[in-house]
């Protein structure tokens, strides 16, 4: 707080930190009360297991088949949260008739529809693709919704008396105003997208880190289980922090960026 | 017809040429001996003899890998006589092409402190099953009324299929769980404490079987592909029963597949066993071959017991003719 | 109310519907337009029946008491507020049509709110730039005349700094400069130089009277200085509050341009003079 | 949009009259194609079936148990979001360092850590109420950090100025300036503690609607499935609704909620 | 920068060191305060070496040019930005350790911002008695009060209005009725009239003389407008640009309460006169 510098470092230590501290603190609790390797097994053996793990290029590739069906999905919910998120922000009868319709597509139970998947989609990526855009979808839509909503009417006042088209307005208004809310959607979202493509691989086909947390799983390999898991988190955390460092790119601006120094209050 | 007017199968060769992909579903993820059959068919060249590059696709859970088959996702799927029952109940049209286990192969793992070595032992006790309202509830259910009891009295309950539930058998949170021979065999492995019992030896289920299935529209366009994977399965199972020692079984599953349970000699040789017992029984005719008594028995049991409505004809939901001799 | 006359004063409200006469056709004009704001708890008879003419060139000031309905009449006049009744006419073409505003009409116009409304993403040379950027001007061109804008206002070292970084005088002229860069043709100014010390308005009123001159543009301007009222305006329009109502226009007989010192004289004194007492009059009504 | 009288009487209209549409398409595309019911059945079907279910008590009692854990969980949820959304909006440094684990924690799969809950919480409903906490909790405590983040800082200045404390500072303007991406954040909280509890239900246990579905699934009962999705959605849906109308009181003051009529633009 | 000093003008930056030795201590005493802003592209001096003494009861006004540093100075003595550089002393007390302020120092502090921050989500009346809800005043009494305030800021109509639904104007004064709500001992006023009308304006000052008398109040008063700041104002603080210094301070030698016809006094518009050329030497320098 005090120092830039100290700030700077912070996320880049604190966090380390505290996962050393809390992988420490499993390690000599497991060991303590004996618990099972079956049930969760030390961070060391875990670490161990990884470490095999990492060396099989095998596992490269589930990691890539995640990553491209957690990105593409993502990005997917991105274009459609901002369109339909837009839309229904603008036009207020739109929005309440297809609020309902898309809040019960998302408490709908996916695994009712697999079967209609794997036909529309096959078990190959697809599939997954689509349960990661639509998790993704509901909170990245739901915040442009408010972002457009949230717009200063000062600011919708000025374009409209400066005669701006649409587009104009969208670009230079709308876009930049809601860009706050869509990367807080965002965040949010690129986890549940994370979710949704593990829980597509859980529902079926046979490529992915979801899949190999199945196949683990049924195998009785619980550090290998794991070691699997802690892959996947390390996959979410790099694309969940691309996410967050876009901010820095695109709402400079906002207070939620410029203010780091902390406020005195 | 010949395998060339099938739509969607590879390459179009006729007669003793390439018949093209057909895909297989799994229910479970594939990496396990109870699938054996099927991934020596593919490791050892099988499907290769007979013309077709056998694929496997995996679903999770039986009622996923018939809808997957049906919809045409698949050619053949494996099931078990009362989910072939649920889904001809269902108006479905799917046919039992050939029997690849012939008796139950489940077990229920439990502690040494609380054995567990006939169906009343089990009353008041909690079972973990990996899922409910399917055909391993199911058979659980038959084989505790089979022995004259109550399935009522035994306290089911969903765990995940999981290397915890052991632990949870040593908390005292249930007593005992199902799990598939491989997993079974692993764990007595790796656990002293650790035994098992065939759901078999607890009392007899006639209906505890599984098949190939497919559908009758598949069984009209795709007769050729449906008879060249049960004859590479054939030769697979003929393969495996004739290897007593399972060695060479063992390598050529090894050559393309490495798992927990196969990587462990000793596991491997168990599960594989198992296997073997399933696919011949010293009253059965051979391999694959549905026995029509043992089937009307089946789903006479089925019926008797209440599971499903009363039916006609099931001899129609059956056939062995795709099978060569 | 009583119809004050002073020197130079005609009653406004009084000829509601009598559409005067004219030979061109006013640059804009308002015709019997109301306003009524009703909320749950409150209904505000903001505007009852305004009449207006202001022709092409001419400068017209608009002053009356806090919350009289001076910002609500510029926002109807400018197609951001429907009217509940009544329309405006720009150029002869009606910009409202029910609650949609033709948009086309007022293609020229500039706005000052009477709230800077920067964008906080933007810096003051883009903020300044803004209407020309919509208008398609090229980037550098738009650059240099946000820069010679900024200059005009006295922000020339601020180009690259953010709204957040200026001091509120200082955010009220980038909005002047903002409505100033596309060279309006009407400009509605809604008290652009309240937040400006003494020195500053008097060099932005001259700056105002010279480029409005320059371009012949129609100005309507708010504000709560009765000085500035006349020193800017062709004629001062005086409305009264709840409902608001023109309750005097004064023709200000004075040329433009007009050098500062005309506030010395005794033609501008008097004028003030009477805007004043009409304001305590009505204060006492 | 011009009428109030309709814009009020749309979102009673306007969904279940799309609604009923999409079952009118679905109804005659199954029949034409000739679409299997095991795979998807066609809305008649289900709603026979839905009857069916509706009279039996069990399904009442499955169905409560599944509200209960999502209101449980989403309430914790909730709580918790706030909680930690306006600490780490307060403290920048313990957001950056808290802010990852808390990330980790999210795309970790559940299913890896079923086994923790249930040895932890049991069978019953706890572990499901977990799962569903979890869920609800990230889209809320990301929005009510937004939210903390994008306090007017002319407000901070008001509070600082009268000298608040904090609990004043926190009930006159942090919470009610928060409120409303509190509200955006909680309608995507609600829906996905139904997806939690739901998750939660097909991994253990035996009860609840998200066991029907399960169970209903391994019969081969696509009707009966369809007919607990149909139960599973209106439930979802009732409990949106209420987050929902929960606005009008709450920021009634709020763009989101009193433009209603529409804007010019 | 010419040191002007026309009648009572006292050279204030030349002597930066001394504390003038008084009786009381300052109610408020600015000690060598200077204010740098840093960003990327900007590096702003707003303030340098400030030192200002303002005893209790005393009314000080603040002018200067758009963007010299008076709000800037205000919201350093108010508590919201640390002072790069100095201290603020309030009775004697440090205000500022380092960037933390000291809270309870100022206790008894009524802020009017330049823009009027009021809440949205309360009425016109709950936004007024805020600070009464703060201090634990009853719900009966704190209603009484800010109803009695709202007649006094000519808002009484409008007490369960919602801050959107009033003009610049009215918003502004219900910040005023807000920062008075609680008889604050120490006043600091940034610009509070500036979008009011002249009536109404006239009638505030008024209404802040005489409350500010009555409760023996201390002012720091921020205005662009030199007649108000010479009527409010015991003494008058000018204020130069970039760097914000101390240019000059007026003493002007009036009695309070000051009647309204004050400005009609010979000496008033000597004072107002002085204060004009200070501001226009600084232009020229
Ligand atoms: N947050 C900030 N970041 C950077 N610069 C700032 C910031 N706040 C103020 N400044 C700069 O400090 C200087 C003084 O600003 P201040 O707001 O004190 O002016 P002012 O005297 O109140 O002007 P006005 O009469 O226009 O309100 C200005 O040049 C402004 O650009
Ligand atoms: N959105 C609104 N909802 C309800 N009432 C409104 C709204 N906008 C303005 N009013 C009311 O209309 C009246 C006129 O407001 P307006 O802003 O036009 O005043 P003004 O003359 O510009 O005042 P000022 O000089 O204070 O800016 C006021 O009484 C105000 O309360
Ligand atoms: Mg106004
Ligand atoms: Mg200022």
């Amino acid at each position: 707080m005090s120092s830039t510098r100290l700030g700077r470092l912070l996320p880049w230590i604190g966090a380390p930190l505290l996962i050393v501290v809390l992988c420490t603190v499993w390690e000599i609790t497991v060991r303590a009360l004996d618990v099972s390797i079956l049930i969760l097994p030390p961070p060391s053996l875990i670490a161990e297991r990884l470490g095999e793990l990492v060396q099989d290029p095998e596992i490269w590739r589930h990691a890539g088949i995640t990553a491209s069906e957690i990105i593409v999905g993502f990005l997917l919910a991105v274009v459609l949260g901002v369109l339909v998120g837009v839309l229904l922000g603008k036009v207020a009868w739109l929005e309440m008739t297809v609020r309902p319709i898309i809040v019960l597509l998302q408490v709908v139970p996916k695994v009712a529809f697999v079967p209609l998947f794997v036909i529309w989609f096959g078990f190959g990526m697809s599939s997954k693709v689509i349960i990661a855009a639509m998790l993704a979808f509901f909170p990245i839509m739901l915040n442009v919704l408010l972002g457009v909503k949230s717009i200063d009417p000062g600011h919708r006042d000025v374009m409209t008396a400066l005669n701006a088209g649409r587009m104009q307005r969208f670009t230079n208004l709308d876009f930049r105003s809601v860009m706050p809310y869509l990367l807080a959607g965002m965040e949010t979202g690129i986890v549940f997208a994370v979710i949704g493509a593990i829980v597509g691989e859980y529902l079926g086909g046979n490529e992915g880190l979801g899949y190999m947390v199945v196949r683990t799983l049924n195998q009785l390999d619980a550090p290998g289980l794991f070691g699997v898991v802690v892959l996947l988190a390390v996959l979410g955390l790099v694309l969940y922090g691309a996410v967050f460092i876009l901010k820095r790119f695109l709402i400079p601006w906002h207070e939620s960026v410029y203010s780091q120094q902390g406020t005195v209050a | 017809g010949t395998g060339s007017q099938a739509g969607g199968a590879g390459g179009a060769g006729g007669e003793g040429g390439s018949l093209g992909e057909v895909t297989y579903i799994s229910f479970l993820p594939f990496e396990t001996l109870s699938f054996a059959a099927e991934m020596l068919a593919m490791s050892a060249g099988h499907d290769a003899a007979h013309g077709i590059e056998l694929g496997v696709e995996v679903a999770r859970g039986t009622s996923p890998s018939l809808q997957a088959m049906i919809a045409g996702a698949g050619l053949v799927a494996r099931c078990n006589t009362v989910d072939l029952a649920a889904a001809r109940g269902q108006g479905q049209d799917v046919v039992n092409i050939g029997t690849i286990a012939r008796g139950p192969a489940q077990r229920i793992n439990f502690s040494r402190d609380r054995p567990i070595t006939s169906a009343q032992d089990m009353v008041g006790m909690t079972i973990g099953i990996p899922s409910e309202g399917g055909s391993t509830e199911n058979n659980l259910r038959l084989t505790l009324e089979n022995a004259g009891v109550d399935s009522e009295q035994v306290n089911l309950q969903v765990v995940t299929d999981n290397p915890a539930s052991w632990e949870m058998i040593q908390r005292g949170q249930i007593d005992g769980y199902i799990s598939s021979p491989d997993q079974s065999f692993l764990l007595l492995d790796m656990q002293d404490s650790a035994d098992a019992i065939v759901l078999g030896d607890l009392s007899p289920v006639i209906s505890d079987r599984q098949y190939f299935v497919t559908t009758q529209q598949h069984l009209e366009e795709k007769p050729d592909q449906l008879r060249a994977f049960l004859a590479s399965l054939q030769d697979a199972v003929t393969f495996m029963v004739d290897d007593a020692d399972r060695t060479k079984t063992l390598e050529a599953l090894r050559q393309e597949n490495s798992f927990a349970s196969l990587d462990n000699d000793s596991v491997a040789r168990s599960a594989l066993d198992v296997q073997v017992q399933n696919f011949v029984n010293d009253e059965e005719p051979d391999p694959l071959v549905t026995d029509e008594e043992i089937w009307l028995a089946s789903i006479e049991e089925l019926v008797e017991t209440g599971r499903i409505e009363p039916v006609d004809a099931p001899e129609s939901w059956m056939s062995n003719d795709l099978l060569g001799t | 109310m009583v119809q004050t006359s002073p020197s130079g004063v005609r009653a406004g409200a009084s000829t509601p519907e009598h559409d005067p006469p004219q030979q061109t056709p006013a640059r804009i004009s308002i015709r019997s337009v109301s306003k009524v704001f009703a909320t749950k708890t409150q209904r505000t008879e903001a505007l009852r029946d305004i009449n207006l003419e202001v022709s092409a060139g001419e400068t017209v000031s608009l002053i009356g008491r806090s919350g009289c309905g001076k910002s609500t009449l510029l926002r109807i006049m400018a197609g951001l507020l429907p009217p509940t009744e009544g329309n405006v006419l720009v150029s002869g073409q009606p910009l409202w049509n029910g609650t949609a505003v033709e948009s086309g009409v007022l293609a020229q116009l500039g706005v000052v709110f009477q709230e800077p409304h920067l964008f906080p993403w933007f810096d003051i040379r883009d903020n300044i730039a803004l209407p020309l950027k919509l208008r398609g001007v090229g980037k550098a061109e738009r650059r240099r005349r946000a820069t010679e804008l900024a200059e005009l206002v006295g922000l020339g070292d601020f180009l690259t700094s953010y709204p957040r970084e200026l001091s509120g005088g200082m955010r009220q002229r980038v909005a002047i400069a903002r409505a100033l860069s596309r060279d309006p043709e009407l400009l509605l100014m809604d008290e652009p130089f309240g937040a400006l010390d003494a020195l500053t308005r008097e060099k932005m009123n001259l700056e105002l009277q010279r480029i409005t001159l320059a371009t012949r543009a129609t100005v309507v301007f708010v504000t709560h200085d009765i000085a500035e009222a006349v020193f800017i305006g062709d004629r001062v329009v005086q409305l009264t509050p709840r409902p608001g109502r023109i309750q005097s226009t004064v023709e200000v007989g004075l040329e433009r341009p007009r050098p500062l010192d005309v506030q010395a004289t005794e033609a501008f004194g008097t004028t003030v003079r009477a805007l004043r007492h009409a304001l305590e009059d009505e204060e006492q009504s």
